[in-house]
């Protein structure tokens, strides 16, 4: 098979599958559906691990240089004779990582879903909207053109959009999904701009040529970056700009307020989207135009640095306080994505300082694992408790074994306690932030511990803390709890995920994935090692104090440190400053302005007019009184007033 | 007398033919069953039509006195052809009539007068036709004689005109005392613009306003056109409007056109005026006829575009709105002449629900309506569209600024009818309107003048040549 | 009487057209309003008397427009006072004021 | 083939469906004359295509020219370039979809569809003029049945609605008017003789004056067809008072002669006016999109919701003309077509759920797409359509718009596009809450837990204008081959001073 067929039906695979069953399945054979979803997806995974393979060690690699290859390319929207959106799709190391990993977690979700699923009413239109998500993903990861990858951000965007909104009777699941779209697509107006700043000056929206003309000194870098506005080049606007994309997508703050509320929809979707693919997207990007960034803009690499590193401590601050088990993992998600984001922030092009750029999509590649381990983990908990809430939960090792060890594995994972996948990717980073740049350096060391502190903290509570009673109260949940830990759909990719949280860990991930397509062969420093991993046990072992047998010493140090406490629960209380700033003020204000003038001044002028006109028409008829002499009158007067203007007015103009 | 002077007056004395038929016939008690009798009338105007067609020549009688020329002849076919729809479509009303000869004979009279007045070349001739053009309308007026309303109007027109004769006489009175001549074309070589001039123009001037309704010596329109019988409220807004803005324009081109920088201006005054006035005095009125009468006043400001553009296409746009205007006019007097004689309905809001059993006449009121309103694809569309051209030919582009915006006003009253016949709905249904096939003859000639008219440009070209032919 | 002029005719003559749309503006009787207009007809036809002698003393058109003017003036009162007839029968008076039934 | 075969299909239908007994027969003789119509633009669009790639160079193609008025130069005189190629496809699909929406009107059945028919004959006529005069003829042809359809089979406030619809676009047209009669008499010192000729004008330049004269008026005009702020309140008042399918027409097509008026009369034919009067264009339509939306946020009824995005989304028609760069121009032209099948397509759905649920209040709905799937699914996708998201029309025309507009290189204009760009978020808030109270959520109102979903013509109509849209905007390269030459033309004409 060819690379430019191949990597035609990687995307297109699941299209077809959402298109099948989104117009035919769901009406015609909706149980089968699942099956036959996953069945492609399995086609798909396999395609694209082959052509992944195909491309680290056959192909792609010319003069120990990873190429970048088009594999296909078309015209799809010619905006004029240089400029036009091409669809095709790229092969180089970070496009082909991204496709296992979108493709396995997809398929991994798509086997849990069969038992996750099993029995909603819209469970084909479920898969349906897999499919066309995980095209989206791919479309979006294989982009070789700005533009292009901007269609498929807006495509994950809606297929976010509608599976947040699965349970659309839900009012919450509606707020949620509507917050995500609209703050991404907020984010992604930014992009926009961005995208059509970085076009104007060069002409081009293919991402090579882009590249090229921003990284080469020449008339469109010299053009972009002489010209500004408000004293920021040009340059440094475009980046910027499609950063906002990115951080939109990738839920870095200010802009991380959905992915909290995105926790609405169904768990394995989360697992998916909010975890393991979409919400890395911003990383992507930026490790998209990494060379542009790098080599041009290194004030934009900062920003993304800071704002990396501000976002994953932030997160990681919230999440030692949320209750909801799924907010604790969306919270650390962010924080991980921070992680990534400060790590790509920190790298230099090519070589040595490439590293926080390897380290980036390593961390990349095994959060995919262990997150998305997480989520379904605790997807098999919300299954068995019908509860989102970790108050309710407690002493549930025995009751769900095998779920239990993989969520510990995947904890102790992304706490990067030596061993496990996290902790090698989580080293790679601190080193490279270690080398460049000390705040960030010592946030990364204490968001890691604080990491460790809340990841055990959901752990504990979970699985150990009170014994497990369940809420018969909760009356129609009740009955259900009969039916065990979970199907084996279930268990099955918990526990191919649990081993990968482990292995792939050990993978050379410099080798394939570096900034400038070289090895990078980085060394593992124990020294530096030192610190974070003791940091991290310790905070596993305080979390353990605090949680492990239900007592009240958390309550007390929420007590002494009550601000900030109060203040991280309500998540600082972002949303509801969003929430008075835009709705309040700008729609409310702004909306209520428009409707205003529209219907008092705009609509107003128009019925003025009328009326004006009815008040005239009726003063004339009054002139009409009906006496044949007021008529003569009138008469005459006329007759008198043009003799007036014409016989003695007349020579006077 | 040799043969000349039949075919250059032919269209006079068959009229004068027509009326003396009617005359023998009603002397004769022929006219004593009334069906027989409009039967016979009715073939003559028809027969009286047709002949206009015929051996027309241009040329001059009683030393200038009388001149006639193609585009008159054109005039006074569209005379005969707006005379036999009235006719036509007054049918079911005369069927009921009493003095139905008396009624021809007034109102042949009347049409002869303004025959005359077409042709006229001198003013002795001018003002009589004049008067024997307004004074049989006025009796006409009265011809419901047991309506309170008919002698009202009536008695508003005749003293109206008298008033307003007497005014332009007293402008002739001086014309005649500065340049010594009633003769149109020896008065054009002498008119000065002497401020005395200026003066007796304005008079005369006035004294045709007056019979076009230009605002302000338009007052007695509305009152006049609600009173009459339907059939001569469309005579006097049809024939009568189609005589005299003829008339003036071929006085305006011929005996003042060396005043053109008085009466121009004049002319544009008054058109604003008209246009406006009419327009917005149309948008309160509630009674149909007295919207119709507003409407045809605004119709006038349009016209007068035509003829102060002193243009040949000018000229030849407003014979072709003329033609158009009869189509139209009639058609809607005709639907509402119906109405009002079967039903006694003659408000707008009366109208309401009147579609639902009369589909075919609100279709022909609506497209009647929307010829006036200049609304594509019915002629009245490229009527106003010349006039404006015309007007915009000139370069006065206040003048059109302001009679295009009241077009908008005009589609408003215009809408406010259809609006009441498809729209709005009624407690009582309307009853369903008889109509006789005489009546139907008439209506179909019209929308079909209304539908074809604009569309084919031959008409136009047609209308041209005779302007061209006679410069 | 070589010292009555044409200015004096034309006075006379204003006089009468001023005098009779004066009446025909305020005398309420519609008999009355006739005659004012019959005064502004005899303005006129002073003035074409007046112009034809003292102007143009060699032509017959002022004397001529003048028997015809008497004539029509004659025709018209004819029908004004018919159709004025008809409406006192229908209303019982002949005041203009009261026939305004159609207004606005 | 003769053009004038598409302003004849029109008109042999409206009088065969004079001649027909029944409603039945009305119905399918339109819907049989529509497709007809629709077969007709199909084929005139591979003709097209095919003789653009044979080589041929002629700007308008399938030219007639007929005598009308010698003696002003007035000819019935048409043809065709792509880009009035892409909006008669657009007529003719939104037509079909209107007949097909319209089924089940039993008001006056016969009425109702002569009157649809003539509307389009109206639009049809408007796009292949290539003659000034014979444009405005069909311009104005299609005001009155908009106020017949609206005052006759309308709900809500409708007689003031169809009043102030039919007075406002009366008032446009007068001004186009004005415009026209200047842009005659003015030709007459470029062309030698007056003229309406719509080619001869272009290629003689009109004087400048003239240019600066006309241009206001034309394009004011125009903009009150396309709701052009601040002349757009008849959009809303008109659009939510009309029938499904009157709605469908007036937003889908009606608007959009404005929009293809302003184009190919005010700045093909004024360009250097145009190049003055830009700043102005661009500043009223950026104040449309953004105010548009805004007024949009503060709607309750769906139509009305509707009508002010469509004020919105015609902004962007504008905004693009105004930017005179060939590809903003070219978006605008797609955008037009964009607008009208999604707009035609949101309508249909509002007009479908209100005939089920009667009532357009978003409050009072809610949770429809339990019970009715399939025409919640065709709502959510024409919102979405609206949003310009990818894979539909209105993201491809978006995009091109923007991409146009940030060529020209001003601040001014800069900060024009970037609250374009702004305003797709806005919409996005308007549209997901608007379908997120309607869609999703809970059932409101019991009565609506039992309610049909679509019936074969409402999902056929539904289909048609969904594939129009998906052919935009999954393979929009189609239309820009066809719009490009177009707007390269016009561009020509731009660029030559």
């Amino acid at each position: 098979m060819s690379d430019s067929l191949a990597l035609l039906l990687v995307p297109a695979l699941p299209l077809a599958a959402f298109l099948l069953i989104f117009l035919v399945g769901r009406v015609y054979f909706p149980k089968f559906s699942g099956i036959l979803g996953t069945v492609i997806m399995l086609a798909t995974t396999v395609i694209s691990m082959a052509t992944a393979y195909k491309y680290f060690f056959v192909t792609g690699k010319v003069d120990g240089v990873y190429q970048h290859l088009i594999a296909f390319k078309f015209t799809w929207l010619p905006f004029s004779e240089n400029v036009s959106i091409d669809m095709g799709a790229i092969m180089d190391p970070i496009s082909m990582v991204m496709i296992c990993v979108v493709t396995f977690i997809s398929l991994m979700v798509h086997i849990y879903s069969l038992g996750y699923m099993k029995g909603e009413d819209r469970f084909a239109i479920y898969y349906s909207y897999l499919g066309l998500f995980t095209f989206s993903m791919l479309g979006l990861v294989l982009s070789t053109n700005i533009f292009q990858i901007y269609i498929f951000w807006e495509l994950v965007g809606v297929s976010s959009f509608l599976l947040i909104g699965y349970y659309f009777d839900k009012p919450s699941a509606v707020a949620a999904s509507k917050k995500a779209f609209i703050v991404t697509r907020f984010a992604d107006a930014g992009f926009l701009i961005g995208i059509l700043v970085l076009s104007y000056y060069t002409g081009t929206l293919d991402f090579e040529t882009m590249i090229a003309r921003l990284t080469v000194p020449g008339s469109e870098l010299t053009a972009i970056t002489t010209a500004g506005f408000l004293g920021v080049s040009a340059l440094t606007w475009g980046l910027m700009l499609v950063f906002m994309g990115g951080a939109g997508k990738s839920a870095m703050f200010p802009l991380h307020i959905w992915l909290p509320d995105a926790m609405e929809g169904p768990t394995p979707v989360s697992a998916l989207i909010h975890a393991a693919t979409m919400v890395v997207a911003g990383v992507y990007l930026v490790a998209r135009l990494f060379p542009i960034f790098a080599i041009s803009c290194p004030v934009g690499l900062d920003v993304v640095a800071y704002i990396g590193v501000f976002s994953s401590m932030f997160a990681a601050i919230i999440a030692c306080t949320q209750t909801d088990i799924k907010r604790v993992l969306a919270y650390s998600t962010m924080s991980q994505i921070g992680y990534m984001m400060f790590a790509l922030g920190v790298a230099g092009y090519g070589g040595e300082n490439g590293l926080g750029f390897t380290a980036s999509f390593f961390h990349l590649f095994t959060h995919a694992m262990f997150k998305a381990l997480l989520f379904l983990g605790a997807g098999a908990v919300i299954h068995y408790v019908h509860s989102n809430d970790m108050r309710d939960m407690g002493g549930l090792r025995k009751h769900m074994p095998v779920t239990h060890i993989a969520f510990l594995i995947a904890c102790l994972a992304i706490a990067g306690v030596p061993g496990f996948a996290g902790f090698f990717s989580k080293e790679e980073i601190l080193t490279a932030a270690h080398n460049s740049n000390p705040i960030i350096y010592w946030c990364a060391i204490a968001t890691a511990a604080l990491t460790a502190f809340y990841m055990f903290r959901l752990y504990f509570n979970i699985f150990w803390n009170k014994e497990y009673h369940a809420h018969h109260s909760d009356s129609h949940h009740g009955d259900d709890h009969h039916h065990g830990e979970a199907p084996w759909s279930m268990k099955a990719p918990l526990i191919i995920l649990a081993l990968l949280s482990i292995a792939t860990g050990y993978i050379p991930f410099g080798n394939f994935v570096s900034s400038d397509g070289q090895a990078l062969h980085s060394e593992f420093h124990l020294t530096s090692a030192i610190l974070p991993v003791s940091l991290a046990i310790g905070a596993i072992i305080v979390a353990m104090l605090f949680y492990r047998k239900k007592n009240a010493v958390p309550d007390k140090i929420a007590g002494t440190i009550k601000g900030v406490y109060t203040g991280a629960l309500h998540k600082f209380y972002i949303d509801e400053l969003y929430l008075f700033v835009t709705k309040k003020l700008i729609f409310g204000i702004g909306g209520t302005i428009a409707a205003w003038f529209d219907k008092n001044v705009v609509d107003g002028v128009v019925n003025f007019s009328a009326t004006v006109g009815e008040n005239f028409s009726d003063t004339l008829k009054k002139m009409q009184n009906g006496k044949v002499q007021s008529y003569a009158m009138y008469f005459f007067t006329g007759v008198l007033g043009f003799v007036l203007l014409f016989v003695f007015l007349w020579d006077k103009f | 007398m040799d043969m000349n002077f039949f075919i250059l007056m032919k269209p006079e004395l068959l009229l004068t033919g027509l009326i003396f038929i009617i005359m023998f016939a009603k002397i004769a008690n022929l006219a004593e069953n009334n069906g027989r009798f409009l039967i016979l009338v009715n073939t003559l105007l028809v027969l009286n039509f047709v002949a206009g067609f015929f051996m027309n020549q241009e040329g001059t009688l009683f030393s200038g006195m009388y001149i006639t020329s193609d585009s008159m002849a054109f005039e006074k076919n569209i005379l005969n052809g707006g005379m036999m729809l009235i006719s036509l479509m007054a049918y079911d009303w005369m069927m009921r009539c009493k003095n139905t000869p008396e009624y021809y004979m007034l109102l042949l009279s009347a049409q002869l007068g303004m025959f005359f007045l077409i042709s006229s070349g001198n003013f002795l001739m001018f003002y009589l036709a004049m008067e024997l053009a307004t004074i049989p309308l006025a009796a006409l007026s009265n011809f419901d004689l047991d309506r309170p309303k008919s002698s009202e109007a009536a008695f508003k027109s005749i003293m109206s005109s008298a008033f307003a004769s007497a005014i332009m006489l007293f402008g002739l009175s001086l014309m005649y005392g500065t340049t010594g001549t009633l003769d149109f074309a020896e008065m054009q070589m002498l008119v000065t613009g002497s401020s005395l001039q200026v003066l007796a123009f304005i008079f005369v001037f006035a004294g045709i306003a007056f019979k076009l309704s230009l605002v302000p010596f338009h007052l007695w329109t509305a009152d006049v056109y609600e009173g009459s019988p339907v059939p001569v409220t469309a005579t006097l807004a049809v024939i009568s409007k189609a005589t005299f803005i003829f008339v003036f324009m071929s006085t305006m081109f011929t005996v003042f056109a060396n005043f053109f920088m008085v009466w121009d201006k004049v002319v544009m005054i008054s058109i604003i005026a008209t246009i406006t006035i009419g327009n917005f005095m149309a948008v309160r009125q509630t009674n149909l006829k007295r919207v119709l009468a507003f409407s045809s006043i605004a119709q006038m400001g349009y016209l007068l575009l035509g003829v102060a553009s002193t243009s040949v296409q000018g000229a030849s746009s407003v014979l072709y709105f003329m033609l158009i205007y009869v189509f139209s006019s009639v058609a809607i007097f005709a639907v509402v002449g119906l109405i009002f004689y079967q039903t006694g309905k003659e408000d707008v809001a009366d109208l309401r629900g009147f579609y639902k059993n009369n589909k075919l006449l609100s279709w022909v009121m609506a497209v009647a309506l929307f010829s006036l309103a200049g609304i594509p694809p019915t002629a009245g569309f490229f009527g106003k569209y010349f006039l404006l051209t015309s007007g915009a030919a000139k370069g006065d582009y206040i003048v059109l600024t302001v009679a295009i915006l009241n077009m908008i006003v005009s589609l408003y009253y215009y809408l406010r009818i259809v609006k009441a016949m498809f729209i709005d709905k009624s407690e009582n249904d309307f009853e369903r309107i008889s109509v006789s096939p005489i009546v139907t003859v008439s209506i179909v000639v019209c929308i079909a003048g209304v539908l074809l008219t604009g569309m084919s440009g031959e008409v136009y070209e047609q209308i041209k040549s005779l302007f061209l032919a006679s410069n | 009487m070589s010292d009555i002029g044409l200015g004096h005719f034309l006075i006379v003559s204003t006089m009468l057209f001023f005098i009779g749309i004066y009446g025909f503006m305020t005398r309420r009787n519609m008999i009355t309003m006739l005659m004012s207009v019959e005064l502004i007809l005899n303005a006129c036809n002073i003035n074409f008397i007046a112009f034809n002698k003292f102007l143009f003393p060699n032509q017959l058109d002022g004397v001529f427009f003048t028997l015809f003017v008497i004539a029509i003036a004659a025709a018209e009162a004819a029908v004004a006072i018919a159709i004025i007839i008809n409406l006192y029968r229908n209303r019982k008076s002949i005041d203009a004021e009261d026939a305004d039934m159609m207004r606005l | 083939m003769s053009l004038s075969i598409l302003i004849i299909i029109p008109l042999l239908t409206a009088l065969a469906v004079i001649f027909c007994r029944n409603a039945e027969q009305v119905k399918w003789t339109s819907l049989f004359g529509s497709v007809a119509q629709l077969a007709v633009s199909g084929v005139m669009f591979f003709q097209y295509n095919a003789l653009r790639k044979a080589g041929e160079v002629a700007q308008f193609v399938f030219e007639e020219k007929h005598t009308w008025f010698s003696f002003m130069n007035i000819n019935y005189h048409i043809g065709v370039d792509g880009i009035a190629i892409a909006m008669i496809l657009l007529t003719a699909f939104v037509v079909v979809a209107g007949v097909l929406v319209s089924w089940n009107v039993s008001h006056l059945t016969k009425e109702f569809y002569l009157l649809l028919v003539l509307l389009s004959t109206g639009a049809y006529g408007f796009f292949i003029s290539l003659d000034l005069f014979t444009m405005f003829f069909f311009l104005e042809l299609a005001v009155i049945p908009k106020f017949l359809l609206i005052g006759i089979w309308g709900s809500g406030n409708k007689e003031y609605s169809a009043m102030k619809l039919a007075l406002m676009l009366m008032g446009g047209s007068a001004l186009v008017l004005m415009g026209l009669l200047i842009v005659y008499f003015g030709s007459a010192a470029s062309c030698g003789a007056p003229t309406y000729n719509l080619i001869e004008i272009a290629s003689h330049r009109l004087d400048f004056s003239t240019q600066m004269f006309a241009f206001p008026f034309l394009f004011a005009g125009f903009g009150v067809f396309t709701a052009m702020f601040p002349f757009h309140t008849w959009a809303p008042d008109g659009h939510s008072s009309a029938p499904t399918a009157a709605s469908m027409f007036l937003a889908g097509i009606s608007m959009k002669l404005g929009g293809y008026g302003c184009l190919r009369v005010a700045v093909y034919l004024l360009p250097d006016a145009a190049h003055e009067y830009s700043w102005i264009v661009v500043l009223l339509s950026a104040i449309a999109i953004f105010y548009g939306s805004f007024a949009t946020m503060m709607q309750k009824d769906l139509k009305y919701i509707n009508a002010y995005s469509s004020v919105s989304h015609c902004g962007f028609v504008l905004l693009g003309i105004g930017m005179l760069t060939k590809t903003a121009i070219t978006g605008a032209v797609m955008q037009m077509v964009s607008h009208g099948l999604m707009t035609a397509l949101f309508f249909a759905a509002i007009g479908m759920i209100y005939e089920r649920t009667h009532t357009r209040q978003v409050e009072k709905l809610g949770g429809l797409l339990k019970v009715i799937p399939f025409l919640s699914t065709i709502f959510v996708i024409a919102g979405l359509c609206s949003l310009g998201l990818p894979g539909l029309s209105g993201f491809v025309a978006e995009m091109t718009v923007f991409q146009g507009a940030w060529q020209r290189p001003e601040t001014f204009y800069r900060l024009a596009t970037i609250l374009g760009c702004l305003s797709i978020v806005v919409t996005a808030v308007y549209i997901l809450r608007a379908s997120g109270k309607v869609i999703m959520g809970p059932i409101v109102d019991e009565h609506h837990t039992h309610l049909s979903d679509a019936r074969w013509n409402e999902k056929l109509a539904s289909v048609i204008l969904l594939l129009a849209i998906l052919a935009i905007g999954t393979a929009p390269f189609w239309l820009t081959d066809l719009l490009n030459p177009g707007s390269e033309l016009i561009m020509n004409q731009l660029t030559a001073r």
